[in-house]
């Protein structure tokens, strides 16, 4: 069923054969407009833009090694009612992740949307990424030589950084759910640039466009075992070090101990829906006497208070629908390795309930549905 | 909330008596609701797991609308209703007077413990010497002679059974709240007479009778014991029937005429005995045999001295009786032998199994066998014990016990892990329920259980405790095999006492023993205003039963409300409460201190110290249980002016019905008023450390106080509700429906997408009891058509409609396209179904095939003759009881039955072959079966892998059927071939679904809201179901099933306005990201997304207050009132800050 | 093998019927075969031998010797749940079998046969003579052997009466017997 | 007590035993037995075989003898297979309205009729319901002490009918062998079926039958029986049985009148004690030791006085 075509590269520069293909679309009627990470002309800032006009596609550059916010948020606002036409986004597959379980929360809709991805070799934190592209002259170089050094084997570590932690840990990094999606592993450039059609949309649309049908490279599967393997012993690693730093109270405390209670990872989260937090509702509008009962309680009282707890809460709320796309430890001021936390616990969270978080639309979201003889190890088969 | 004028005696609180009562009582009406056990809940009690969830699920049957007007906790455990008066360990003795007016008297047996006193701390039980049988395990496990009557009760008090109790006085003694009361004076007043010529019989009995507390004197002759009796103060004369000189007769007829009261009980010796049954003839009340037994003698005289002393006699008047007694299960021991019961202690009846099984049974849930709690690893169960058995006056089918064994088999193979092997032995499977069919494959397919078809003949040891049966199986291979436990599914059988509550209601019987009643009517009798309910009135299970109750309900709803009483009002549905929403929360605290019992036990000044430093008022009362303790308490918060009330007192359960009165009194809505347990950290056997109980409750106390605290003050809103029904479909049983709302006065507009009324009834000539469905239509619709109440809407579709309880807006498209808008508060989906077009067995393709209702259209019509005919083929489960249309229909066999009976009647030598794959002739449908066999009616029984043939050709038909007993193909030749094809849903059913926002189930009839316990309702708060839109049934059942959905929309109809619950869900819309998880999480269907306003809306009155929506939002967006999250955080604050 | 079944209402009614009539109501649950001790020895089983009544499939239960295997304990009867005297039909069978000469079992209807007439001719059983004729009457020399030495063993007891026969008087119950015959010959 | 006495052929033949100890054992516990006079067969299961009219006429001729003798009194039958075909006359006629009048037809020949006005009573339920355990002991002389009985009811006596005790699982002579002194065997098969009826056409199968209830009865002195042919057929067998099993199964098979006529005290030879072929050893040898410590006993209170 899946189909592949192949996107001519020239000048050994897959930049911008995504740009001409994108071109193709919009020129060709085929959306409405684009969504795409592009640069800025701005000290090499990389943002989502939408883009309705194809000559403002110069700058686009998916490739990037960088995204200052995860976009499925983005979507999501685009996406919530119904509007005229269709559009496309181009998004990284922890974006894509991210926009499914918005769609199961009722966040945006998949209807009139045109979804493409392709495979991630990762990327650098926001502040890094900016030596990265300052030390390559400018940004469309600097995607040159970060997609090259990866593709290649040299690596991704540049200085003193490397890719961030998310990323070495996301066994995700091929785009399924896409509509279309490019497939960067495996392939020979030379030989064109292959995009996958993984729907019926996609198969479609390469239709439409008449675009020949190619195989899908030699090299391609190795690579993807390769980089799996790679990142998977990354993960359980982190998954291992993190739950030993977690592993009481105490400790946890003192992993969240930073913590300034900014919101920042939340703000970042591309799941954390909710309208207003509860953590900024009456809620915890705590009475003034309150700080001091607490205080008088234990002799002293950390200010300000709710930390852990807000934490807790955001696990027990979000971490069954989180993707690990890292957004929340980019976006800490402090360096709390918020992503190691709620990925060690998401593993443990969605597996209790035989779920994985961006899988499928069809997926229901495990506090939705209600199953009678669930969690035997906890109950012991008692009604 | 009692509303409206009349009131209703139910006899038997199982759950079809409660079905019942709550019924009348959800509809404003007084309900007296009796049970001769001392507890609730009838069968059920007993009963852990229940087909189809094998769980339970009867506190689904609790009111979903103006819910606080009753408990809202788990109906095993006990239920109260403001409008229901339940009397425990009550009985039935008079009825006097006409219907409407009814004179009933009640005799209440004494439990010997003032249940308002006894708080359940088991004291008494721990010194009781006495140990006998416990009957709530069945047998299994012993009990002490004061006891729980059922342990899981809640509240749960201690009674005392009189026939154990050695009457030591320990009990009495040590319990601490002064509960138990023996009346062993009264027993000494109690003067027994024993007359007999033998010394040594004389001298036995005063011993066993003093023994037992009784005042014993002694005659040695006639002339001697008439002497004595001339003195007078004697209660009972025992009368030896053979004496020299005066005999016992001659004593007996004096006796009598010197007080004609006199309770005399005769003794006799084998040989006398139609002596001493004569003389039951001239006044005694009973014989004893010689030798005795000493116990059955004692039990017999504590018999007669508390039916003598006639304790707690009761009279009132009632409108209506609705009797719901019940049923017994056949007891094995009752026949010779009946496989080894009682022989064998690993043969238990289905009942005793379910206790065996039981977490609260003797093994704590453990399959281990009785004799030996070896371990269990074979089980049998034999069908039929005490059903469809001509030796047993049994000539019908209990219904319920095919179902009963497969979840009990099924209930074996899941506690194992599928390690116990489970055969279940039948005639027939009757698996003719909604859905039973797939429970029955699913049984064998994916739990393998096995079915053998095959009756038992005995049961006989086998080897290491094994018990060994030896049956052919259908092919007549002889096995004998072992098995651990033999369970007997036993039938049902009308209930002890029925020949008396017969008598006493001059109500006909049938030869079984069930109460007769009238043509097309489960529930009303020939005697005008009694009425029977649920099992009771014959072979039912759960499901049936609840709808049968609710058919019981409407008959007496509609007899009292004849009677003036249900549109006029007598008390007002809502006290006025003082309006203390913008005052700051005041909590004041009543602490009972269990007449110093507490106050000892642990430090009250530092409670009160504790709660005064979070600003509550405290007061300390003493016995809060009693009237004075509780009016006590009433004055001083009454004085305190606080806005917030918090008890500290024991069994908050008791307190829950209490609650309105106490809100009443001081003038706040009982929201406002919280109870806490401070009893329970001070039971004895919990240590006597007076800092940890101190503690305990001081943190039960504060938990509470925070609680009231952060409560919101405002009132649960009432909403106003139209009282107009919109029943959908024409057929019998929507006419029912709307005839009995209609009679109510309420207006009701019947829609009926074809040109005329009646549906199926047009097609249908007889029934199998020979009564006219013709005449029903023509009786049913003249009164619909002429009822001033009902507008009949013919020809004509509902297209659209919204809203929700006690507010819809349906709108119809008439023939012409022409719309119609009504407003309506209820809706009835009555929309039917038809026999399937058969599209197996050459249907079509020749005239001589036709349907069941085909051939009873064309005996009508004298299309086909009964005299022309020779030979006959029916063709039962055509296209049913496999995928896709994998249930049984219900009524084929029946129409099988009649029209083969019709036949043989008409002509007794035509050949009628049924073709069946299991008969459902279920509950006395059996008798028909029988007749149709001894008609001489062949049945052959077939199987799904080996169908029967066809072939046509000519017009000529031959059937091929392979007979499983022999292993041999038989040929017919019929004249006629009639299939039995079965029912499907009207086609419409789907959409109209839709419209109403409720579903159908794969089969496309209505998917009702709980099987058992919702049957008649929707998920959708104010939307039924009946008929065989719902599930296919026969015409009777189909009424009995309309009147019960009538009678819950009364529920709602009855009133103007109707409250939520206090504790309701609210959605805070400012925090609302609209992402719907609620709406899935919502077990009541309460909540739906409102797209033009885009905000989330709550259905107050169908929202029961789960917090389930609370739990799954994220943002706290959607909260529970009186749960808040504030509210929870202070609590947890409340209580670590003691216990830390 | 296919059974064919008779249509057509008015041919001579079945010899098998008045059986049949009474069995009429048994829905093959198999009871009477679960208890049936001797069920092991017999080609059919009960529940089939009922079966095949109720099919009127006469040429094979006569064949069969499930009936002459009925030892008359009654436990099928006791058990039966629709009430059918079937100890009773089978001995019904085994009447209809002997009227009709259909005896497969020629041991058991000689001895029925042999015994009725023993009565017949002396109101009382006169086991020797009984006994002498019955073996005389199977005709096989070596039956006899079989019994022998019970016979001999009861004789030595004085256990058998040893009137001498009467074989030329009247029988003590002629009477009783032809009336018999003659009532049973008019239905 | 009065009964009419109906012995049967087979008491007056091959179970000659059954009938002098019921006599003895009646008239010791103060019965009196009348005779019928003129008594004939009550054709036995030939009967039913060859003729239903015939099967139930010959035991109504007996009836009706009884009822011509214009005594108020019940038939005490011994035999069960007797007792049936009598008892069957009362039932079939009250089942079938007209068959009585065709049985009197046949009755006529000989002068007689029948009203169903005698009511058919087994000894066994004389015994146990009439007479009863506490009467029985009152006459024990000679209690059965350390004998272990099993009591065999065997079918015709318990079945169609359910008379006076429960047809599968009976208990009616335990309490009667206790009030012997004696201890019943805990067992099943006391109503099982011997076989006795397929002895002379079907022996393979009937022995088989027996051959189980022998097994069953390991460990008990003495079976008692009350019907000739369940005596004859346990009887009888015992030495080829034993070698079919390669077991040696010999147990005493008495009539449950002979027991108590132990107990009472009479003489093994009015009880005719041997005609049973299988009085076994065992048995004997009990009995003989309770003879002698009783006439010692006796000796020693002689002596006393």
């Amino acid at each position: 069923m899946a189909r592949t075509a192949a996107i001519e590269v020239t000048e050994g520069n897959p930049v911008k054969a995504l740009q001409e293909f994108f071109r193709t679309l919009l020129e060709r009627g085929k959306i409405e407009a684009l969504l795409v990470a592009r640069h800025l002309p701005v000290r090499n800032a990389v943002m989502p833009t939408l883009v309705t006009d194809p000559q403002q596609l110069a700058g686009a550059d998916p490739l990037a090694p960088v995204f200052p916010i995860n976009a499925a948020k983005v979507v999501s606002r685009l996406t919530r009612k119904p509007f005229e036409g269709r559009v496309a986004v181009v998004l990284r597959p922890c974006e894509i992740r991210a926009f499914i379980e918005l769609v199961k929360l009722k966040q945006g809709r998949r209807e009139q949307l045109i979804i493409i991805g392709m495979d991630c070799l990762g990327a650098y934190g926001n502040v890094d990424y900016l030596r990265f592209a300052a030390a390559a002259g400018d940004g469309s170089s600097a995607t040159l030589d970060f997609i090259r050094n990866a593709l290649e084997g040299r690596g991704t570590a540049f200085e003193d950084f490397d890719i961030t932690t998310a990323c070495k840990a996301c066994e995700h990094f091929v785009a399924e759910s896409a509509d279309l999606s490019f497939e960067l592993l495996g392939a020979t450039l030379g030989e064109g640039l292959p995009l996958q059609a993984n729907t019926p949309l996609g198969e479609a649309l390469l239709g439409e466009l008449g675009l020949a049908s190619t195989r899908e490279p030699a090299g391609r599967k190795e690579a993807v075992l390769d980089l799996l393997a790679q990142r998977t012993a990354y993960r359980d690693r982190m998954f291992a070090e993190t739950a030993a730093a977690t592993s009481d109270l105490d400790k946890l405390m003192s992993y969240l101990g930073h913590c300034v209670n900014c919101y920042n990872c939340r703000v970042a989260c591309p799941v954390c829906y909710c309208r207003e937090c509860v953590f900024t509702t009456d809620v915890f509008d705590h009475e003034p006497a309150q700080f001091l009962r607490w205080a008088r309680k234990k002799g002293a009282l950390k200010m300000p208070t709710d930390t852990v707890f807000y934490h807790l809460t955001r696990l027990a709320h979000m971490s069954t629908a989180c993707v690990g796309c890292g957004q929340c430890s980019n976006a800490c001021p402090n360096h709390v390795p918020v992503m190691e936390l709620f990925r060690t616990i998401a593993a443990g969270t969605q597996r209790a309930f035989d779920y994985e978080a961006g899988r499928s639309v069809e997926e229901e979201p495990p506090l939705s549905t209600f199953r009678e003889k669930e969690f035997f190890e906890v109950t012991g088969g008692k009604d | 909330m009692k509303n409206k004028r009349g009131s209703a005696l139910v006899v038997g609180a199982g759950i079809s008596g409660m079905r019942s009562a709550l019924d009348l009582a959800e509809e404003g009406y007084r309900v007296t609701l009796i049970d001769k056990a001392p507890g609730l809940g009838g069968t059920l009690r007993q009963l852990d797991y229940q087909f189809p969830t094998d769980h339970c699920g009867m506190c689904k049957m609790l009111p979903v609308v103006e819910r606080d007007s009753a408990s809202q906790y788990c109906l095993r455990k006990g239920f109260f209703h403001e409008n229901i008066d339940i009397m425990a360990a009550t009985e039935l003795v008079g009825i006097e007077g006409e219907p409407g007016k009814f004179q009933v008297t009640l005799r209440h047996q004494p439990t010997m413990v003032d249940p308002e006193r006894c708080i359940g701390c088991a004291a008494c039980v721990t010194v009781c010497p006495v140990e006998v049988p416990d009957e709530f395990n069945a047998g299994l496990t012993t009990r002490k002679a004061v006891y729980l009557p059922v342990p899981h009760n809640v509240p749960n008090h201690y009674v005392v059974d009189p026939a154990a109790c050695s009457r030591c006085g320990e009990c009495e003694r040590v319990c601490p709240t002064g509960a138990i009361d023996l009346q062993l004076e009264a027993r000494k007043a109690f003067k027994v007479l024993v007359v007999d010529d033998e010394l040594v019989v004389r001298d036995s009995i005063k011993e066993w009778l003093e023994d037992a507390g009784f005042q014993v004197e002694m005659a040695e002759s006639g002339v001697e014991a008439l002497e004595k009796l001339s003195q007078g103060g004697c209660s009972l004369l025992l009368l030896d029937v053979k004496m020299p000189g005066m005999d016992g007769v001659e004593v007996l007829k004096n006796a009598r005429e010197m007080h004609p009261d006199l309770d005399v009980v005769m003794m006799t010796a084998y040989a006398t005995v139609e002596t001493a049954v004569e003389a039951m003839k001239v006044g005694a009340m009973d014989y004893l045999m010689k030798p005795f037994d000493p116990e059955a003698l004692v039990a017999l005289v504590v018999n007669r001295y508390r039916k003598l002393l006639r304790m707690g006699e009761q009279q009132f008047e009632v409108g209506a009786i609705i009797l719901a007694a019940g049923f017994a299960n056949f007891d094995p021991a009752s026949a010779p032998d009946t496989y080894g019961y009682h022989t064998f202690e690993n043969v238990v009846t289905s009942i005793e199994y379910e206790r065996l099984m039981s977490g609260t049974g003797p093994h704590g849930g453990k399959l281990l066998r009785p004799e030996d709690s070896q371990r269990i690893r074979k089980i049998a169960w034999l069908q039929c014990v005490g059903s469809r058995n001509l030796h047993l006056n049994a000539d019908y089918c209990s219904s319920v016990c095919c179902m009963f064994s497969i979840k009990e088999a099924l209930l074996a193979k899941e506690k194992s892990d599928g390690q116990v092997d489970a055969a279940i032995f039948y005639m027939d499977m009757r698996t003719f329920g909604k859905d039973f069919q797939r429970y029955r494959e699913r049984a064998e397919r994916d739990y393998g259980v096995r079915f053998i078809r095959s009756r038992v003949h005995s049961v006989e040891a086998g080897e290491a405790g094994c018990l060994q049966l030896r049956y052919s199986d259908i092919e007549g291979r002889m096995h004998a095999e072992d098995f651990d436990l033999v369970v007997l599914a036993t039938g049902q059988r009308p209930p002890a006492g029925s020949d008396e509550l017969a008598e006493l209601c001059g109500v006909e019987r049938t030869p079984s023993g069930f109460f007769k009643t009238e043509p097309f009517s489960f529930s009303r009798t020939a005697k005008q205003g009694i009425f029977v309910s649920g099992s009771f009135g014959g072979l039912r299970d759960i499901s049936e039963s609840v709808i049968q109750a609710g058919s019981a309900a409407f008959a007496a709803s509609t007899l009292l409300h004849a009677g003036g009483g249900s549109l006029s009002r007598v008390t007002d549905d809502e006290p006025a409460y003082r309006d203390v929403t913008r005052d700051p929360p005041k909590v004041a605290a009543a602490l009972c201190s269990c007449a110093g019992d507490l106050a000892r036990a642990a430090d009250f000044k530092a409670i009160a110290q504790k709660l005064e430093g979070m600003g509550l008022e405290v007061f300390l009362t003493e016995r809060m249980c009693t009237r004075e303790g509780l009016d006590e308490a009433c004055r001083v918060l009454r004085e305190s002016r606080a806005n917030r009330v918090l008890l500290g007192a024991c069994m908050p359960y008791v307190y829950q019905r209490k609650l309105k009165d106490l809100g009443k009194s001081i003038g706040l809505h009982p929201f406002l008023i919280e109870v806490a347990d401070i009893r329970t950290p001070a039971f004895p056997g919990r240590g006597e450390d007076r800092a940890r109980v101190t503690r305990e409750i001081a943190s039960v106390l504060s938990m509470a106080a925070s609680r009231l605290q952060g409560i919101d003050p405002l009132p649960p809103r009432s909403v106003p509700l139209s009282r107009r029904a919109l029943v959908v479909g024409g057929g019998i049983a929507g006419m029912t429906a709307a005839l009995g709302i209609a009679e109510h006065g309420y207006e009701v507009d019947l829609i009926e997408r074809s040109e005329k009324l009646g549906g199926n009834l047009h097609r249908l000539y007889r029934t199998l009891d020979g009564w006219s469905p013709q005449q029903l239509l023509e009786q049913t619709a003249a009164a619909v058509n002429k009822h001033p109440h009902i507008s009949v809407h013919l020809e004509a579709r509902v297209v659209h409609s919204e809203g929700q309880v006690g507010r819809f807006v349906t709108t119809l498209e008439h023939a012409g396209g022409a719309g119609e808008t009504i407003e309506h508060g209820v809706a009835i989906l009555a929309t039917g179904g038809s026999e399937a077009k058969p599209q197996e067995y050459g249907y079509g393709q020749c005239d001589a095939i036709v349907t069941q209702h085909e051939l009873e259209d064309q005996l009508q019509r004298g299309q086909v003759a009964p005299g022309d005919l020779t030979s006959v083929v029916m063709i039962q489960c055509v296209g049913s009881r496999e995928e896709p249309r994998n249930y049984c229909s219900r009524v084929c066999c029946a129409a099988a039955l009649k029209n083969a009976l019709y036949l043989k009647e008409h002509n007794p030598h035509v050949e009628v072959y049924i073709l069946y794959r299991d008969m459902m002739a279920y509950g006395f449908l059996e008798s028909y079966y029988t007749q149709a066999r001894r008609a001489g009616v062949v049945f052959i029984q077939y199987q799904v892998a080996a169908k029967p043939r066809v072939e046509t050709a000519n017009g000529a038909v031959t059937v091929t059927a392979l007979d499983p007993l022999l292993q041999r193909e038989i040929a017919l030749s019929p004249d006629l071939l009639v299939l039995s094809s079965g029912i499907v849903p009207s086609n419409g059913n789907d959409e109209l679904a839709g419209i109403f926002g409720v579903t159908v189930n794969r089969d496309g009839f209505y998917q009702e809201a709980e099987y058992k316990w919702r049957p008649v309702e929707f998920l959708r708060e104010g939307v039924f179901a009946c008929g065989i839109g719902h599930s296919p049934r026969s015409i009777t059942e189909s009424m009995a099933m309309a009147e019960a959905a009538s009678q819950r929309a009364l529920s709602i109809l009855s009133r103007e306005r109707t409250m939520g619950g206090s504790i309701t869900a609210q959605v805070r819309h400012s925090l609302c990201s609209l992402c719907q998880l609620c709406i899935e999480a919502c077990p009541y269907g309460a909540r739906r997304y409102d797209a033009e306003d885009e905000v989330i809306v709550i259905d107050e009155l169908a929202c029961q207050g789960c917090g389930a929506c609370a739990a799954v939002c994220p943002n706290s967006a959607s909260v529970l009132r009186g749960y808040r999250d504030q509210q929870l955080f202070s609590m947890l604050d409340a209580a670590l800050e003691e216990l830390f | 093998m296919t059974v064919q079944t008779q249509n057509g209402p008015h041919e001579a009614p079945d010899p098998l019927a008045a059986i049949g009539e009474n069995i009429k109501a048994c829905m093959q649950c198999g009871t009477c075969t679960g208890s049936c001790a001797n069920s092991g020895a017999m080609d059919y089983t009960p529940r089939e031998l009922w079966r095949m009544v109720q099919l009127g499939l006469s040429d094979e239960i006569f064949a069969s010797k499930t009936f002459w295997l009925c030892s008359s304990c009654y436990f099928c009867t006791l058990r039966c749940p629709r009430g059918l005297p079937l100890t009773e039909a089978m001995a019904a069978l085994k009447r209809l079998a002997i009227a009709q000469g259909k005896w497969k079992e020629k041991k058991s209807t000689k001895f029925y046969l042999t015994f009725l007439d023993n009565v017949r001719r002396y109101g009382r059983v006169r086991e020797m003579d009984l006994m002498t004729r019955y073996f005389l009457s199977l005709k096989n020399p070596l039956t006899p052997m079989g019994f022998t030495p019970l016979g001999v063993k009861l004789m030595v007891k004085g256990k058998l009466s040893m009137q001498l026969p009467n074989l030329f008087s009247a029988g003590k119950l002629d009477a009783l017997y032809r009336k018999v015959r003659e009532v049973e010959g008019r239905s | 007590m009065k009964y009419f006495y109906y012995p049967g052929c087979s008491l007056e033949g091959t179970a000659q035993e059954y009938d002098a100890s019921t006599r003895a054992v009646m008239r010791a516990l103060g019965a009196e037995l009348v005779a019928v006079a003129d008594w004939t067969c009550c054709g036995a299961s030939a009967g039913e075989a060859v003729s239903h009219l015939l099967s139930l006429a010959l035991p109504a001729r007996n009836l009706a003898l009884a009822e011509q003798s214009a005594i108020d009194a019940d038939m005490l039958v011994p035999c069960s297979a007797c007792y049936l075909n009598l008892k069957k006359v009362e039932e079939h006629t009250r089942r079938d309205g007209t068959l009585l009048a065709t049985i009197n037809e046949v009755l006529a020949e000989e002068g007689l009729s029948c009203t169903n006005t005698v009511k058919v009573r087994h000894l066994l339920d004389v015994l146990a319901r009439d007479i009863g355990a506490r009467t029985v002991q009152a006459k024990v002389v000679r209690p059965l002490t350390g004998v272990t009985i099993a009591p065999y009811y065997g079918c015709q006596c318990l079945r169609p009918y359910e008379v006076f005790d429960d047809p599968q699982q009976p208990t009616s002579m335990e309490p009667l062998i206790e009030a012997l002194g004696a201890t019943v065997l805990p067992w099943q098969m006391g109503a099982q079926c011997c076989g006795a009826g397929l002895m002379t056409t079907k022996k393979e199968t009937a022995l088989e039958r027996v051959s189980v209830l022998l097994q069953a009865a390991r460990g008990a002195d003495c079976i008692a029986t009350v019907c000739p042919m369940c005596q004859m057929n346990l009887d009888s067998y015992q030495a080829k049985i034993s070698r079919m099993n390669a077991e040696n199964l010999a147990v005493s098979v008495l009539y449950l009148p002979q027991l108590m006529g132990l107990a009472f005290g009479l003489p093994e030879k009015t009880l005719k004690l041997h005609l049973n072929f299988a009085y076994a050893q065992s048995l004997k040898g009990k009995m003989s030791a309770l003879r002698h410590a009783a006439e010692a006993q006796q000796t020693a209170v002689g002596s006393e006085q």
